[in-house]
């Protein structure tokens, strides 16, 4: 028996939430504006008038000991989602997720767990600049004993939001904020993913692009177009950092032969990295060619948006990078025009007025 | 110590202007050319005049991501800072930090920056370096702004950058506030931030290390009750944020941040004492900010503010009641109050007409300035 | 609430074991088998024992660095402390942790972690779970130690790990002191840190979070006036750590450290305060220690102390004056304390024996438990 | 004209402060114990004395704090160098490093800078288990706008940290502990090397071990007993993180067509997977087998050292490995034996005895 409804990424993050609190007497909801009238981009709405303002609730403005603050009421049993708002101000917290939260369960041999989801959002656009809209997900991803996912699709944030808050152990839980408009079927039903593996978007016989979160969603983009001319590109959804699934990417390139890898971080913190490393080590001979990563640049985010709209690839430099890397030059001026839109290239959609 | 003139006219007039400018943002924001976060602080104008009436260009200022006001009123530039909201490479941080990110370094305006409590011991550090200075400690010590300029963005560039029709810089740019004469005392720095800053471990840290060193450092606590849309009775316990400070060993006083030269009083007494080595001084301000907490527009309706309070703060408007402080003592009429108003229409008109001329920073700069 | 009932000699008793306890671990420590940094609280036992004598195995413990005496106070399985030392899987924390990561869970010692600081929020977030426990916000919460508890190291295991020789851990484990009944009031939780560990700023974003939600917490400040060899001069202004809680809005108080009837005096009041859902209490009590700041010696050479600092602490010795106390008041004599001192060289003597019989973790076993 | 003295690691940081102290006025030298009696390892002894309390200090345990007190400082026209005895302690400062000091120069547009020098000790051994001993210098070599070196010899140890505090950016210097008691030549009139470039520690033509930190004496060990029986590595000492030598690396295997990465730092942090991966995209074919990564197991150190001796390859597994490379098993009893000494795993050298 299937459930499938469809709805927005942000609204399967609340679905998930609302699900889960009622599933979970001891979980609590936390953070800085969990309950005001935005409510985390909506992500959070009506929850504290649902489940009170003992387990929904706001906090104050210090992130390391908030952090800390849940360790222990996990220690105690709790279940505590903590959100925030920015990555960046997750950077505040490093010291309790790093020293305890991740190193608990086995610094304790196993006598103690600390099941805490923190869910932070990654981002960009409308001039949020350097320190509002980092990309910090491989300095968590290193961190042993820290899970961390960063789901792409409505479907994948329902219920990796759900195995996140069942899990035993930390969750850092990483939300690209332009995926929260994008709609997708969300199946209740679906069982659990357990937070592991890639996700296959798309099939194709020409070469793989494994992706990163929002990257996916440019990907896909690139690849639909790219099939209008003939090229079959295979989209592979890195939504798991922790273990990161080099085995679908092994299989994937078994057919392909050729690797592209797209992240939403700057080259020096790209998880492709890990990926190639791993791949190189093992399995370089399954490529026809030598693979590339497209990436941001190496410095911060600026907040003009003249400049900053060319700090990000997306969907037509994955495409571009295709045809180079596959030999089809010619191609490119059509695949291009196609893929243009005259959105702005800061917001993420045409709904959105600013500021975040 | 020499000191400042009280002139309630001056401290009204830096009020109206800041007032006048954010309400021009704000005006434009729709626009959608001012494209980055936006913090005003429509209400709060008082504190950052009040307290900014007593420093020097020697003096330093510190801000957080609701800036304008103290960058203005320590004398920032005003087409630099709209040139920054649009994104230019005029602007006074080359378009690379928007409202949020915030330097005039020949004002002494070093920095604001939108980590909450992120340059509160950057202020710290610039005092101690100060201090070391003073003491010989640090003798032949490099100077201050030792970053190379870049010539596009360099103040006194200005006026040619923007071409032939735009006023000359040295006229509009610069507030007209009176500089306090101060010659052979120490100078100090000022680090203006939030209630829900004072929240942040790191301000703990610094009220310490502060005390510790005797710095003369000047916290100026905007308590304005809410972080975000979250009032202060979900944050803190029921207590005085001074209190705190004055635990620590500060010198710390709080008082209304609507009344202007109650600030102006506080603050010359908190700022002669951190000159004369007396140790860092603390402030708690009273206010309330009028506009949503970011963005330009209103946010009454959403209802996160008690029925009322709004409107409360309204009849408290720091610059009504500075200006009835004036009609009621004979120190100014409304014929000069108007024209008052007349000038900063003009000087506004004058420096957005500058700002929106900017130039867009060229893609190629992108990558620039990684390293000094 | 029913009150414990205060007696001197179990305190003194709890105190010699401590002390008798760390000049064991000091004297051999120089044979190179315990491998870990340890850091000894020699001269600090009154405030743990006068503490965790108001304390049942509901009331939970955190701690730090320097929490052999916590942990032991608490009434921390002996033996399993030692074999920790030694790095045996017997240890409480399987040969993980060493000196620096003590817990005993059925004790209610939460756990001990070096990270200066790390464990005070954790002790407010635990303090938060209990009173949404109690209040019933959280009703159907799952039971405190949900972890997976390996064979291996179940302190149930124990007197069948170490084989026939060892005596049974029921009997030497646990510090025999009598459990204060008080059946229907809230359970409490108390860290202990140091005089250090207030300058961190996550101490002030707990106490202001405790405070605000009137959490049952009893924070400890055992100041011995020095973070490693830095006295609080050089780190600190010259202010009371207590008002500073005050201020935060605590019930805050400071006393005597070395007084052991002083410390269960102020304890009491503060943990009935905490019981009675009168919110987070704090004591700042004034200690001294003995030995260097981590491993088994003295290191008075080194002259980081005052000249006769050191001395001075040691006639104010908290064992010395408890004794004194025993002796003028009557309630013990001479015989009776030998006859202690002799009970704790045997129960050293079996702790030991047992401890160093431990087996080595396999190397396999490193792996294991990195996630739930 | 050269001035070349023999001194141990320790003692050529202690030079080189010395002499920056003496340099600039504006240097400033702070940290937990820099003036106590053991001042960090010995690495700071006699400065407070001869350069004054006001300029040699110690400090608030406050590292968030301290960090942003010494940028705020740094702008003022100060250079400060702060020490922390481990770089877990670092961790509670990564807002200040990351949010502040990596990108103000960038963030300000060049008008601003901060002239920071963080000296971290990494390291390993006498029980300092889960927070006391981390490898976490991938976390910070991501950022971009911050310096990380690593250097490995007494030479570089000095010839960095001069240059690291007349450089005008935040520089991580990172020392393992266990290279402070080695000695070597430091050359006075030594030109800067301006923080870049890996270093050729000895030359081979059978494999490349590309290695960091302390693994370059481990693979200088493996690579001296491995030449007693035929087999000639050229050992590379990636000093540099940010930006990393790719290029020595890319040269070396042109000739030895073998490379083998050796990290001190858990698998999933080893800076290893951006040299490999780097090569993987450009210049893969230079290589005639897959290259091979020897770094950390992915979880926290325990404290016991009946385990933690295992928890860190050394010079055996390197050349063991090498052999298993080259297909040279037989010689593995041989060289093992070789290899072996009776001090303990968790020492650094004979004359500790612990605690750290
Ligand atoms: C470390 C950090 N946490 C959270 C935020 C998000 N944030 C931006 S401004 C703000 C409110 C700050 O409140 P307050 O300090 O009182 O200043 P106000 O906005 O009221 O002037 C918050 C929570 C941030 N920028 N930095
Ligand atoms: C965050 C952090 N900074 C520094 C250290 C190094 N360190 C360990 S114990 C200690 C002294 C702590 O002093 P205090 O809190 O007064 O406790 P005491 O040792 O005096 O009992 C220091 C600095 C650490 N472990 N953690
Ligand atoms: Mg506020
Ligand atoms: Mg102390």
């Amino acid at each position: 028996m299937h459930d499938v409804a469809v709805m927005s990424y942000g609204e399967a993050i609340r679905e998930a939430l609302d699900d889960a609190l009622a599933k979970y007497p001891e979980m609590i909801l936390i953070g800085e504006g969990v309950p005001d009238p935005k409510n985390i981009f909506g992500t959070t709405q009506g929850l504290r008038e649902k489940y009170g303002s003992e387990r929904v609730l706001d906090m104050p403005l210090a992130e390391n000991g908030m952090t800390g603050i849940c360790i222990g009421a996990a220690l105690a049993g709790m279940r505590p989602v903590l959100v925030h708002q920015r990555i960046d101000f997750a950077l505040l917290s490093i010291d309790q997720l790093v020293n305890n939260a991740a190193k608990w369960h086995y610094m304790f041999n196993g006598q103690q767990q600390v099941s805490l989801v923190v869910r932070v959002i990654i981002g960009r656009g409308w001039g949020q600049g350097p320190q509002h809209s980092q990309s910090l997900q491989a300095m968590f991803a290193q961190v042993p004993g820290l899970r961390v996912v960063m789901p792409t699709t409505a479907g994948d944030a329902y219920q990796f939001m759900l195995d996140a808050i069942a899990d035993n152990n930390p969750v850092l839980f990483i939300e690209h904020r332009w995926l929260h408009p994008i709609k997708g079927e969300v199946d209740k039903t679906r069982s659990s993913a357990e937070l592991v593996g890639a996700s296959l978007l798309r099939r194709g016989n020409d070469i793989t692009l494994a992706a990163f979160s929002h990257m996916s969603i440019e990907a896909l983009k690139a690849a639909t177009v790219l099939a209008r001319h003939g090229v079959e590109a295979e989209v592979l959804d890195m939504r798991c950092l922790t273990p990161l699934d080099v085995d679908s990417v092994v299989r994937s390139v078994a057919k392909t032969g050729r690797l592209l890898v797209a992240d939403c971080a700057p080259e020096m913190a790209s998880m492709g990295h890990q990926l190639l490393s791993a791949l190189f080590q093992s399995h370089s001979q399954r490529l026809r060619q030598a693979p590339r990563l497209i990436a941001y640049p190496n410095h911060p985010v600026p907040t003009s948006h003249f400049v900053a709209n060319h700090y990000y690839p997306g969907a037509e430099e994955i495409a571009a990078k295709v045809l180079d890397m596959l030999d089809r030059q010619p191609l490119k001026e059509a695949v291009m025009l196609e893929l243009q839109n005259d959105l702005a290239k800061d917001l993420p959609d045409r709904s959105f007025t600013g500021p975040f | 110590m020499a000191q400042a003139t009280y002139d309630l006219k001056q401290l009204y007039y830096q009020m109206l202007r800041i007032r006048r400018i954010e309400e021009a943002i704000a005006a434009r924001y729709a626009e959608q050319q001012m494209r980055c976060p936006t913090h005003l602080c429509i209400g709060e104008e008082a504190i950052a005049v009040g307290v900014c009436a007593h420093l020097t260009t020697n003096d330093k200022v510190f801000s957080n991501h609701r800036g304008h006001g103290h960058y203005l009123a320590k004398g920032g530039n005003l087409p630099r800072l709209l040139a920054e909201l649009y994104g230019f490479a005029e602007g006074c941080c080359g378009g690379r930090g928007g409202s949020m990110h915030l330097t005039d370094l020949a004002a002494g305006f070093i920095a604001s920056t939108p980590i909450v409590a992120g340059t509160v011991p950057l202020a710290a550090g610039y005092a101690w370096a100060e201090q070391m200075k003073k003491s010989g400690a640090a003798q032949g010590c490099a100077s201050v702004a030792r970053g190379r300029m870049p010539e596009a963005t360099a103040a006194q560039g200005c006026a040619s950058v923007a071409g032939g029709t735009a006023p000359r810089m040295e006229e509009v740019g610069r507030s007209r506030k009176p500089e306090p004469r101060m010659p052979e005392a120490a100078n100090v720095v000022v680090i203006f931030f939030g209630d829900g800053c004072f929240e942040e471990g790191v301000m703990h840290e610094t009220l310490n290390f502060a005390t510790l060193k005797k710095l003369p450092l000047l916290f100026v606590c905007e308590n304005n009750q809410y972080s975000v849309m979250t009032p202060l009775v979900e944050r803190q316990p029921n207590r005085d944020i001074y209190k705190i400070a004055a635990a620590h060993g500060l010198q710390a006083m709080n008082g209304d941040g609507n009344r202007v030269d109650q600030v102006y009083a506080l603050a010359q007494a908190a700022i002669a004492n951190a000159r004369a080595g007396l140790g860092p001084q603390f402030l708690e301000l009273y206010t309330h900010r009028w506009p949503e907490h970011c963005g330009p527009n209103e946010d009454d309706k959403l209802g996160y503010r008690r029925p009322g309070e709004l409107a409360a703060w309204k009849l408290r408007c720091p610059l009504l009641q500075a200006r009835q402080g004036l009609l009621d003592s004979g120190l100014s009429h409304e014929a000069e109050l108007a024209d008052m108003e007349t000038a900063l229409v003009e000087e506004l008109e004058q420096a957005f007409q500058w700002a929106q001329q900017g130039s867009r920073p060229s893609i190629d700069s992108m990558g620039r300035h990684l390293y000094a």
